[in-house]
């Protein structure tokens, strides 16, 4: 929720008459309105996209989860719990797609204690596996802000300058329990420049709009299910740099996958490093992997931080994954059809263009039709004819 | 045997480079450009023979443009082709010789109406693939309820790799990711790191084959059978991908690199200013130091 | 000495079973109708009242449903 | 003790698979036989077929058996099996000795001509006798398909307006769906209430199946009519062919077809005709196997443009059906199984009452059939959510069949009082021996045996006596 004490709340003024967008055709049809209406809140997500902004690629974001007793409450199917914890599972692999050298650490809260679920980490595997458990837990008493904003804190600050520090809470509760003053410890969330965001399930709360105006989060509260879904996938977006983060080049290996058949005498089974700590039933024992190009460490998957040396490792193909949040690709115009020159097809999917408007590449002039126009801008992120030109970046 | 209410599109993207194939003929007379799409329609006749719901696309991938070799635009889906294509009047599956006779006048469109410009021996892939997501995009959106689609795309490539088209590319194998929409490759002449790439993430199979003029018999053997029959045969195991990164400034393939917090480009070496996005980074310590400074952090 | 009795065997739910020894207890069929009771889901019977039962059966599915839907 | 009679509905594999080889291997002289067998493989089969179809040499057994992974040796096994079956390979003895594999000629060959060209024509076209005047177009033609279809289907229900040929009529009696007592009309049976229910591609196939049982009685070339449908199957919709070079049998099959709405013929001596979209779906309903089949709902014909029987019903958890038809003969399906509310110009309401479904059971109507129906025929927004129909109208509705099987009843004789353990197992095993027993109690001694193997066990006993 923005803080605009003017703006009327949403249950007083601005109620939307949606019959009255409705209007009948000539011959009594809803039909041509309601397409209409579908199309116009098509085209709205695309349009509400970047400028060039610097955006905090490398994310260290903790997500809290309000396990209280609110959380049994039915209005989410089956409750909030379960109904939270789904989504927070598509959340995390979603969050690993966009920000794949990203970590993300998961507490939960009751009893008016925090508790971490799981550590940062940059496995998606692992959170997910720990969100399935997590669907048992009994919930019960009070949330605590405090308790838990403290601990992601303690571990925040110890991140590298250079990354964006984060706490997505996702608040229940109405209440908190908190041993001392909750303000003192926003100053020093703002200090560490960590960005607290708060989803709420209930209604607005006074404590949470501060604390995320004052670290430069976001609020808002859900309206339903769809909704909520929608609020955490905005989070899956890097967020802006703050201009007074630091940059830094940061040293990274590219380490070499190596295969090794059965076949291959040479080949001996070792131990994966990423399986060292973890009690997991299998061993780890396998043939190929990934040599750290520095110690020579084995690991089965990237993208880890090597447990020998420290240094990251991880594959081209994952960096290349975050390029398209840093070269946008601009938003095509729209125009009517009729002035359409030629061949009415659209050039992506070869598709008649039978909407009322087509979209057209600024740089290339191709026509597009709104289905392509949304997948190009969501998937691709790129324009299938500007590729085709040498010259393309 | 497959549920009739699920779809199975296949997309076969054939290299048309004129360039290359120009050279080839010098090199192999007996396998040209024509075998090659002989060898195409062989697959796409067996792919749409084997069941009634599966679909086919063919697009050419020229050195600069793409084209819909098949389905053309007016082309809607076999219930009424039968406005001017006439069977070739022998004992061919009706389908699939109006099929064939529209391929082999595209293409024939295609090459002679395009010109060359410049000498360029790479072809554009990933704008036929994306070209080929969006199509595949679309034919499942037009879906009816209760339907469901199975796509992968089949590259059939002969040029060069275009260096240039490396981010490119990568979007279309994460929207091809996403999309669970495999890729398979099948490479004439050397490997293509892009494809190969693309492949490994998508899950599709890679083969370069040995024996140019065997096509047809390696695409039916390797490429035909669909990813669920894939997983009870036995075929060519995954190829060694390369996932060393190029830095920026080089174009050198490194294994220790730096990369730039703010825009993600890769160096080979430090440099102070990031000639990308031009942050410039903050004075450090020299590098050797740095995980001292972190775990003294940690220590206090 | 080994016994041998023509009839029908009834493989049921247990609920089912007690209904049935309840009709063989009460004469509800005019007699007696149980040759042997074998064991919770199974029992003998005698041939001849196979279609009583059936009825009968049908009369007490009745009796215990209740239309689940308004018109 | 009531038999229920279940409607049988055959695969394709299984109905060639009854042919004798001589005629097996005269169908494989047809491409669009070769196809549509193909088609009808598993998966796994088509792969080898194809991976052979241009080999010439024989491949050793042991080769093939390697083309798959240890994991799906029995896909491997069905594979081999189906393909032997059907004669599509045989066994060739290879130069060094070793058994190996090499696809029947005729099929290797016509396979070839169906996917590549070559050969002769399938049929004359209608290009040969000049554009039709009468060209028909589509959607004509669905409508055509659709009303002969209806009328067959009507006349099952006994409609009065609903008038068939005498030939089709005897073959409703003669495939079981319809009884006629002397000189009355024949009336529908619980097989034909079953059929009803059926989607139309899968009564179509049916009937197909039973049409060619007779075939041969009509004195029918049974491997030219089957080349004939599939190569109908395989036809384009919306264009005419020619009847040119057909011999009298099939001439009067095509007759049939046409009662049937298989073909669509502007007057009885018309020199073309045109399939329709029940020909060409014929193929689809191949598939869905036995009517008992419940996944798979065709829905091959579901993409037919609005031919009135697909996508009308929509099912409220209430269990209050509204079907959005006009066609007598849908409203009459839906009746089967529930309860007539309102009547409007376009839209019914019926109510899935315990009454009525037991209704249905009592007709022969599974409660399987009844979901099928509703399934097949759902309106397109119920389509859009999974599952398709409610889940508590579904459980209710096999639960109100489960009601009548609250006892299940076999008749028996039982065996108890036995002296020894010994005695009692070795009539035991005697009558499990000879696939009789019913039922078995160790702790008691008690088994119950069929009444058909009583005298053979009695007799068994009587020696044992006597021996011992």
């Amino acid at each position: 929720m923005d803080e605009e004490p003017e703006r009327a709340k949403r249950w007083e003024g601005g109620y939307e008459r949606t019959w009255e967008v409705l209007k009948e055709d000539e011959s009594g049809s809803l039909k041509a309105t309601v397409e209409e209406i579908l199309f116009q809140s098509k085209r709205k997500r695309v349009i509400e996209s970047h400028g060039q902004v610097r955006l905090g690629m490398m994310r260290h974001l903790f997500v809290v989860v309000d396990c209280s007793r609110t959380m049994e409450d039915q209005d989410l199917k089956p409750n909030r719990l379960t109904s939270t914890l789904k989504l927070l599972e598509a959340f995390v692999d979603e969050y690993f797609d966009q920000n794949p050298i990203s970590q993300v650490g998961i507490i939960t809260t009751k009893n008016k204690r925090a508790d971490k679920l799981t550590d940062l980490a940059g496995n998606p595997k692992k959170h997910i596996v720990a969100l399935k458990k997590a669907v048992d837990t009994v919930c019960g008493g009070e949330p605590s802000l405090y308790n838990s904003l403290n601990l992601a804190a303690q571990s925040l600050k110890h991140m590298p300058g250079h990354t964006s520090r984060e706490v997505l809470i996702i608040l229940s509760s109405l209440t908190t329990c908190d041993p001392t003053n909750i303000y003192e410890l926003i100053k020093t969330l703002k200090s560490l420049k960590v960005r607290v965001s708060v989803i709420g399930l209930s209604a607005e709360v006074r404590v949470c709009t501060v604390l995320t105006k004052e670290t430069g989060g976001s609020y808002h509260v859900i309206l339903d299910e769809s909704h909520f879904r929608e609020l955490l996938m905005l989070h899956v977006k890097p967020p802006p740099a703050s201009s007074s983060s630091e940059c830094s080049l940061i040293r990274m290996g590219f380490p070499q996958h190596t295969i090794a058949s059965l076949s291959d005498q040479d080949a001996k089974p070792s131990f994966s490093m990423s399986h060292l700590d973890s009690s997991s039933s299998n061993p780890g024992l396998s043939l190929g992997g990934y040599f750290c190009p520095q110690c020579h460490a084995k690991y089965t998957e990237l993208p880890v931080e090597c447990k020998v040396c420290g240094l990251t490792l991880v594959s081209a193909p994952h960096l290349a994954r975050s390029f398209h949040h840093l070269f946008p690709l601009q938003a095509f115009t729209e125009s009517p059809v009729e002035e359409l020159q030629g061949d009415r097809f659209c050039q992506a999917c070869q598709g008649q263009l039978k909407d009322k408007s087509v979209f057209t590449c600024p740089s290339c002039h191709s026509a597009f039709c709104v289905e392509c126009d949304l997948f190009i801008h969501d998937s691709l992120h790129c324009c299938p004819c500007c590729i085709h030109n040498q010259s393309a970046p | 045997m497959a549920s009739e209410d699920e779809i199975n599109l296949l997309v076969i993207v054939v290299d048309v480079n004129p360039i290359w194939w120009g050279k080839q003929v010098q090199r192999e007379p007996e396998f040209t450009l024509s075998k090659c799409v002989d060898a195409v329609m062989v697959m796409g006749n067996s792919h749409m023979a084997m069941t009634r719901t599966n679909k086919l696309a063919v697009i050419a991938s020229h050195c600069t443009d793409s084209y819909f070799l098949f389905p053309g635009k007016s082309w809607s889906g076999g219930d009424n082709g039968g406005e001017d294509a006439s069977s070739s009047g022998d004992g061919k599956y009706e389908l699939l010789s109006v099929a064939n006779n529209l391929i082999a006048e595209e293409i024939r469109n295609v090459m002679s109406k395009t010109e060359v410009r410049g000498n360029s021996t790479e072809t554009l892939l990933a704008g036929s693939l994306a070209k080929a997501l969006c199509y595949i995009h679309r034919i499942s959106k037009e879906l009816e309820a209760g339907q469901e689609i199975k796509s992968r795309i089949l590259v059939i490539k002969a040029a060069e790799d275009c260096a240039l088209q490396y981010m490119n590319f990568m979007n279309v194998i994460f929207a091809a990711q996403k999309q669970n929409i495999l890729i398979d490759a099948c490479v004439l002449d050397s490997d293509s790191g892009l494809l190969q790439q693309a492949c490994d993430i998508t899950g599709g199979l890679y083969l370069k084959i040995p024996q140019k003029l065997a096509l047809a018999q390696y695409l039916l053997w390797v490429f035909l059978p669909d990813s669920e029959q894939r997983s009870q045969l036995i075929l060519p195991p995954p190829a060694h991908v390369d996932y060393r990164a190029a830095c920026f400034c080089h174009r050198n393939l490194i294994e220790i690199g730096y990369v730039c917090s703010v825009c993600l480009s890769i160096f080979c070496n430090f440099s102070p200013i990031c000639t990308t996005c031009e942050t410039a980074f903050k004075i450090q310590l020299p590098q050797m130091v740095k995980p001292k400074k972190k775990k003294l952090k940690q220590a206090t | 000495m080994v016994n041998v009795h023509k009839g029908v065997l009834i493989e049921c739910d247990p609920a089912m079973k007690q209904f049935l020894l309840y009709l063989d207890e009460t004469m509800a069929l005019g007699k007696r109708f149980i040759l042997k009771d074998l064991d919770d889901t199974h029992i003998f019977i005698l041939a001849e009242v196979v279609h009583t039962l059936q009825e009968r059966v049908g009369e007490l599915m009745d009796q215990n449903s209740f239309p689940i839907t308004q018109k | 003790m009531k038999l229920r009679v279940q409607l049988q509905c055959k695969n394709l594999h299984e109905y060639l698979r009854e042919l004798s080889p001589e005629i097996l291997d005269r169908l494989y002289n047809h491409p669009a036989t070769c196809l549509a067998v193909y088609r009808e493989l598993p998966s796994l089969a088509k792969n080898y077929v194809m991976r052979m179809l241009f080999l010439d040499q024989p491949l050793p057994q042991a080769a093939v058996a390697l083309w798959v992974k240890k994991d799906s040796q029995s896909d491997h096994d069905e594979c081999v099996s189906v393909l032997t079956g059907l004669r599509l390979w045989h066994s060739q003895q290879l130069q060094g000795g070793l058994q190996g594999y090499i696809l029947n000629p005729v099929f290797k060959e016509n396979l070839r001509i169906a996917l590549l060209g070559g050969g002769k024509a399938w049929a004359d076209e209608g290009a040969t006798l000049g554009p039709d005047r009468h060209a028909r177009d589509i959607e004509s033609l669905d409508r055509y398909a659709m009303e002969r279809w209806e009328v067959i289907l009507h006349f099952m229900v006994g409609s009065p307006s609903a008038a068939v040929s005498q030939d089709l009529a005897q073959l409703l009696v003669q495939a079981g769906l319809m009884k006629s007592e002397a000189g009355e009309a024949p009336y529908i049976t619980s097989a034909g209430f079953q059929f009803l229910l059926l989607d139309t591609a899968s009564q179509l196939w049916y009937f197909t199946l039973q049409y060619l049982k007779t075939a041969q009685s009509r004195g029918m070339d049974l491997v030219e009519i089957l080349s004939f449908l599939f190569q109908l199957s395989f036809s384009t919709l919306g264009r005419d062919y020619s009847v040119e070079g057909m011999s009298e049998s099939l001439l009067t099959f095509l007759q049939h077809l046409r009662e049937f709405g298989l073909v669509f013929q502007r007057k009885r001596k018309s020199r073309r005709y045109y399939p329709t979209r029940l020909a060409i779906t014929l193929a689809a309903g191949v598939t869905s196997t036995s009517s008992s089949s419940s996944s798979s709902s065709s829905s091959s014909f579901a993409s037919a443009p609005s031919t009135g029987d697909t996508g009308f019903i929509v099912v409220e958890t209430n269990y209050r059906i509204y079907a959005y038809t006009n066609s007598e003969l849908q409203i009459a399906l839906v009746a089967l199984f529930s309860e007539m509310l309102y009547r409007f110009p376009n839209v019914v309401v019926a109510q899935v009452t315990r009454e009525s479904v037991q209704q249905a059971i009592a007709n022969g109507i599974t409660a399987q059939q009844i979901i099928h129906f509703l399934r097949t025929r759902a309106h397109p927004v119920m389509l859009k959510q999974t599952p398709v129909l409610p889940p508590t109208i579904t459980d209710q509705i096999r639960l109100w069949e489960l009601e009548r099987d609250r006892l299940q009843f076999t008749e028996g004789v039982l065996y108890n009082q036995f002296l020894s353990q010994a005695d009692f197992e070795v009539l035991r095993d005697r009558a499990q021996g000879l696939g009789c027993l019913v039922w078995q109690d160790v702790a008691h001694r008690v088994i119950v045996v069929t009444p058909q193997g009583h005298s053979e066990v009695k007799r068994f006993w009587k020696q044992q006596k006597t021996h011992t």
